[in-house]
């Protein structure tokens, strides 16, 4: 048995960590979080991420790419959520799967090598109205497409748009024509946008109706990594905090109450790191558990680190609840986390249909 | 057992719905006047509804103390939307003021209060005192005339900093003095410019509280109240002064009607929420609760109007309706998913008490105080050596 | 506002509470729980409580009885929980109850003085299947029965039973020629047996139909009042154990991490005892609201019992989960108070529907 | 990543299927016969596949530590119901004989112990000394002669005590020594007169557990395992062997596999329950943790295959199994609602693993302890001055 990290990856998270060390410190987080209109995204973390080639890592090597798994993404994608990262990595690495997925050699050959070293920004538009975030539940259709988008990450500063349709995933470019509004989102490390198409020119990716599922289990997996990564700061940053915090003459991690407090966030946060490991392990290997282990792993992980954060919250007392502090920025991550994609509710009933039950 | 106050409050209950009637919306229909809210005040006052447990002498209207037309009075004057004559702050001073203030402190400031030209600000929490009051560490001096304080510190979580003229604080006077003792009860005049007010703003963007800072602010030697170094005593008696239980109940109860409509405007599967199996569940358990909170906060408050003990009850409610408030706030997060994201969106409201109810569990004793005070004055159990808690 | 106890009701759970401390410690309980073939009841404590007028509370004055209300029914409920009574208690004060509810002048003239006296012992059986146990679900019916009827508290001992039919409410008395096998139920101090009718005679309760929801909801409030007094004996013995229990050199009530569990389990019980009893009084006083607060009150309490009797055995160790320890007789008598009349589940959906929900 | 045991396994797993296959089920098919387990394990140890970590010298079949070949193992002769040779008592003594025993003592105690001529009973908890086992009070002094220990006093939940016909036991032999010091390591045949075996029967009517009365009884001088007054140290080791987490982990899958089968079984309104929304999303939501638990499980295997350091995950399984085991059956109360009564009912096995969900949070630590466990070692919190726990 082998369920664990090569070499390989274990570099890979360590040398993205170290960047958003010394790129991503919080500072800078609330910096941009400090600015609600035109929250974007922190363009000098995101180059420096695309040089150290996190997006090329899915994408095929004869495009450009460095031909990884799912896995490889997966690990970086909890980095970024330890950090918060402002960056729009989610949309993009979900555009680019998209492509290698589904686009045809004319589509992968323009696109993949931009998307693989940044050139270009991609994001996805999949849910409509308050929560068609399943294929089945696309309404737009054909070579024109017309009806709205929610939620669609990074919308405004992306250069193409893959939009989940009828037909399975469409193709739509920067200034096809389609208006934008950023949605006042919770989450200002990652923005989100209403989009409202109105007989706008897309091109249909071919493989798209059946690659429609794919994307779904991969942003499943993604949130779930960023949300384990996340979590798992918010329970050390607790527990720093109460090795460190005095009250009555000593440090409050001396209170077995709120020691007990602090290991039920840890047991609630710790062990569902196989899960994720697992459900992103079988979206490149076991197709047929894929789907279920997808949704089990965005239901459990989303739900578990927006209660973390709320948690993380009490332990830290009245300065948790202050816009000053880093909690809130995990907990408006952790609340995009949860709604995106569907309620972990959805997710759980769709993980029950898939099992047979 | 009977649950309605009785026929014999009814003639009171009509008779104050007539003074409101009367009175209130006032003739100019300007809401928001503190003159209008002052000259209603004043006449409530006249007619002995408000500020029923302060003498005559210093503006109140001096009634015998009754629970029942208390709460007859905040029901009707909360659903016509008039002035009660409460400012938060204020209600704290005020009997401070009356139990340990010099008959001129009394003359000077409780009128003016209860008129609410002067609001106040309460200063007891620091950075490094929260839970642990004791340890706090902004000082006074006596000058060298000994005619003004000489004050020097920073307190945090201080309730309208912003909007406060004066504030209520505990500083360290005795610096020899061990934890406890050396604390003395002092009122500051904050529009001076020794004193800079700094906002806090919470993760829901709202700005309730305020830090404050104090560099060689000045007050007067006859602003201390009690003896010096005995403002712990002092404190104690402010802490008695808090909400009554119904008050709690009803904001609950109000939270939980909210969360029924939500559960049937919300459309899930095509059909209203509320007739989603789980959801129409947990609404039906959350009601229990919210029933058991009530009934026995209706038994509480019998209890106190026919002198008996309340029980062990009596330390509950706080925990309970701060779990109880996030239970709701995760309920309505299921029901609004995507809108859970919005903070300009028709849901907005839900996002904040989805926060709003943690900041519950810190704001004036932590959850954890609170299990504390359970432990010990509920459950008999001995005293913790470990008293801790994070806030 | 006046709603607490009146000096007549305080004298009343007085007076039984101190024969429940005299006549039914724990150890006695204890044996009577010991036997499980033929285990019935504590016939002596049964007729001291009935020489104290229990059976009597509710019967009208005229028919030999005190004319009392549910509330004070209620009262006594939680006094006989908190000591676990092994009595006859639920059936017999609802076979009453539908008596006088429903019966005719005749049937009350012959049976109310002898329920009210306990020279006759009654019982009510309501269950059909595995959980038909509300009216619209009951299939026997006409002047001869035929069917089952489940979970009838002791049956066995019973001279008349109350028999849910969909006539409404029927008498059956002893002997009357139908099959009772005892359950091995979990709470032997209040044995069930199951009923097989086969064309048995029985006189219908002329005001049965009407009386039948009336009756369910007198059941659901005497159920809330047991558990309520059974939770509170557990939270009560579970904070004297941590004060005398000493481990590490201190009573392990010094434990915060303990205390706070102690605390969580008095924060469940004390504040549902506004419930029951509004639940009570709203029987006795606010009839539009009465089923609606019945089924919450049942639901809640008989919940909240059952979890407090699991947190009871973490509060004592393995001492708690002994056959000889108190715990597990509270922790049966809480599974037949959760199950018996429908689970939580089920009537805080009744709840809901009566809500208009 | 890989999950499967990887290809190298499948020779060794189809040489263990052709063992068992022909050893077991034994030619007369009597299952329980103890010459029949015995001969199977006998020829178990021949082929290297059982007793794996005991010395050929000492009964056992010495094999390099290999976690991948011991879990194939266990799943090949639980699948076949096969005896693994293992005999709970029996696996907490011997590495302590192999640790601390003298050679004569390792030669007359192991390889009966491995055969199962000896089965023992742990000794250790005493009504006083649960969770602070150092407070033991059952005490051994040695008779004038030295030749034999004198034993008084009483264990509690010792494990097997009607089967077994030995103890290995903690027992104070310098009644001065301060608490740890002074507790030494015994062996005891308990089939004598001098000790009185209780049984303890469970909330379940089980009685897995026994209470032993030690009354003068006698044990020779050469029982003694590691030095005098050194027993603390020697039990130190005994408490490292425990069941792997695999085992832990398919227990709950099994556990949790028959929750679904009861969902798909009974009838709820007209349907299997587990299509009723509430009972269906409350199964996937446990199936959630359980997969937490079974790939973080496999995940900390894989560490420990490879060396690497499995993190704080080390501490969690056995509480996190605790709290699942409780919500899984809770919810199959939920499901079987009137059968969770009947003692003698289909549904029995549920009400037993109710209480027994319980008991998982006693048994070997409680809950409690286990949480300071992860408080210090998994979050690194300072040493708790205060580490109770009811037990």
């Amino acid at each position: 048995m082998n369920f664990l990290l090569s070499e390989e990856q274990l570099a890979l998270v360590d040398s993205v960590s170290n960047l958003l060390r010394d790129k991503c410190d919080p500072l800078r987080v609330h910096k941009i979080f400090d600015v609600p209109g035109d929250a974007r995204f922190d363009s000098e973390l995101w180059s420096a991420l695309c040089d150290m080639g996190v997006p090329a890592l899915i994408v095929p090597e004869n495009h450009g790419g460095l031909g990884l798994e799912l896995v490889d993404l997966a690990i970086v994608a909890e980095a970024l959520g330890r950090a918060v990262a402002p960056v729009p990595f989610l949309g993009h690495a979900l555009a680019t799967l998209a492509i290698s997925l589904a686009g045809s050699e004319a589509q992968k050959a323009k696109w993949l090598p931009l998307l693989a070293s940044g050139e270009a920004l991609g994001t996805v538009a999949l849910c409509e109205g308050k929560g068609g975030w399943m294929p089945e539940q696309w309404t737009l259709s054909g070579a024109r497409l017309t009806g709205s988008k929610t939620l669609v990450p990074n919308a405004a500063e992306a250069d193409l748009i893959i939009v989940g349709t009828a037909d399975g995933l469409s193709l739509v470019e920067k200034g096809a024509g389609f208006s934008i509004t950023r949605v006042d989102s919770a989450d200002r490390t990652r923005p989100v946008d209403t989009l409202a198409f109105e007989d706008v020119a897309a091109e249909i990716l071919p493989e798209g109706k059946a690659a429609s599922t794919r994307l779904i289990d991969a942003a499943a997996v993604l949130l779930a990594a960023d949300s384990f990564g996340g979590a798992e700061h918010c329970v050390s940053m607790s527990v720093d905090y109460a090795k460190m915090r005095e009250q009555y003459g000593q440090p409050i991690a001396a209170f077995q109450g709120l020691r007990y407090q602090l290991v039920a966030m840890a047991l609630a946060t710790e062990p569902s790191r196989g899960l994720y490991w697992y459900a992103a392990h079988a979206w490149d290997a076991i197709p047929d558990k894929s789907s279920h282990a997808a949704s089990q792993a965005k239901a459990h992980l989303s739900d578990t680190y927006l209660q973390v954060t709320r948690d993380t919250v009490e332990a830290h007392g009245g300065i948790g609840f202050t816009w000053e502090h880093d909690t809130h920025l995990y907990m408006k991550r952790a609340m995009l986390n949860w709604a995106w994609l569907g309620s972990p509710s959805r997710h759980r009933l769709r993980a029950a249909d898939l099992a047979g039950w | 057992m009977e649950l309605s106050f009785g026929s014999e409050f009814d003639g009171f209950r009509s008779e104050v719905r007539e003074f409101i009637k009367a009175n209130w919306p006032p003739a100019d229909g300007n809401l928001k006047s503190h003159e209008n809210e002052r000259a209603f005040v004043l006449a409530g006052v006249e007619r002995g509804y408000m500020h029923r447990s302060i003498p005559k002498a210093y503006g109140g209207s001096e009634q015998p103390a009754d629970i029942i037309k208390a709460e007859i009075l905040r029901e009707e004057l909360t659903k016509a939307r008039a002035p009660a004559g409460r400012i938060p702050g204020n209600g704290l001073v005020v009997p401070v003021l009356l139990e340990w203030g010099t008959e001129e402190q009394k003359q000077k400031w409780i009128a003016p209060t209860l008129r609410g030209d002067i609001i106040w600000a309460q200063g007891f929490s620091e950075p490094n005192a929260g839970s642990d009051l004791a340890s706090l560490r902004t000082k006074a001096e006596l000058s060298a005339d000994g005619s003004k304080w000489i004050i020097n510190g920073q307190k945090i979580w201080t309730t309208h900093g912003h909007k406060a003229t004066h504030m209520f604080c505990l500083v360290r006077t005795e610096p020899d003095a061990p934890k406890h003792a050396g604390i003395s009860y002092l009122l500051v005049d904050i529009r001076q410019p020794g004193v800079t007010v700094r906002p806090l703003v919470q993760m829901t963007r709202q700005k309730e509280f305020s830090e404050v800072f104090f560099d060689n602010a000045e007050t007067p030697a006859d602003m201390l109240v009690g003896e010096r170094g005995k403002g712990w005593n002092v404190t104690r008696s402010t802490l008695k002064h808090e909400r009554s239980g119904i008050a709690t109940m009803t904001w609950s109860l109000s939270m939980f009607r909210d969360l029924v409509k939500l559960a049937k405007e919300v459309e899930r599967d095509g059909q209203p929420a509320i007739k989603h199996p789980r959801i129409r569940e947990e609404l039906a358990a959350i009601e229990g609760q919210l029933m058991s909170l009530t009934y026995s906060t209706y038994r509480a408050t019998s209890h106190d109007v026919h002198g008996r003990d309340i029980g062990t009850f009596q330390t509950m409610p706080k925990v309970y309706m701060t779990e109880l408030a996030g239970r709701i706030s995760k309920l309505a997060r299921d029901i609004v998913e995507n809108d859970f994201v919005d903070m300009s969106g028709e849901r907005l409201k839900w996002i904040e008490r989805f926060m709003i109810s943690l900041s519950m569990s810190i704001a004036g004793g932590t959850s954890n105080i609170q299990r504390n005070i359970i432990a010990e004055r509920s459950l008999g159990l001995p005293r913790d050596k470990n008293p801790g808690a994070p806030a």
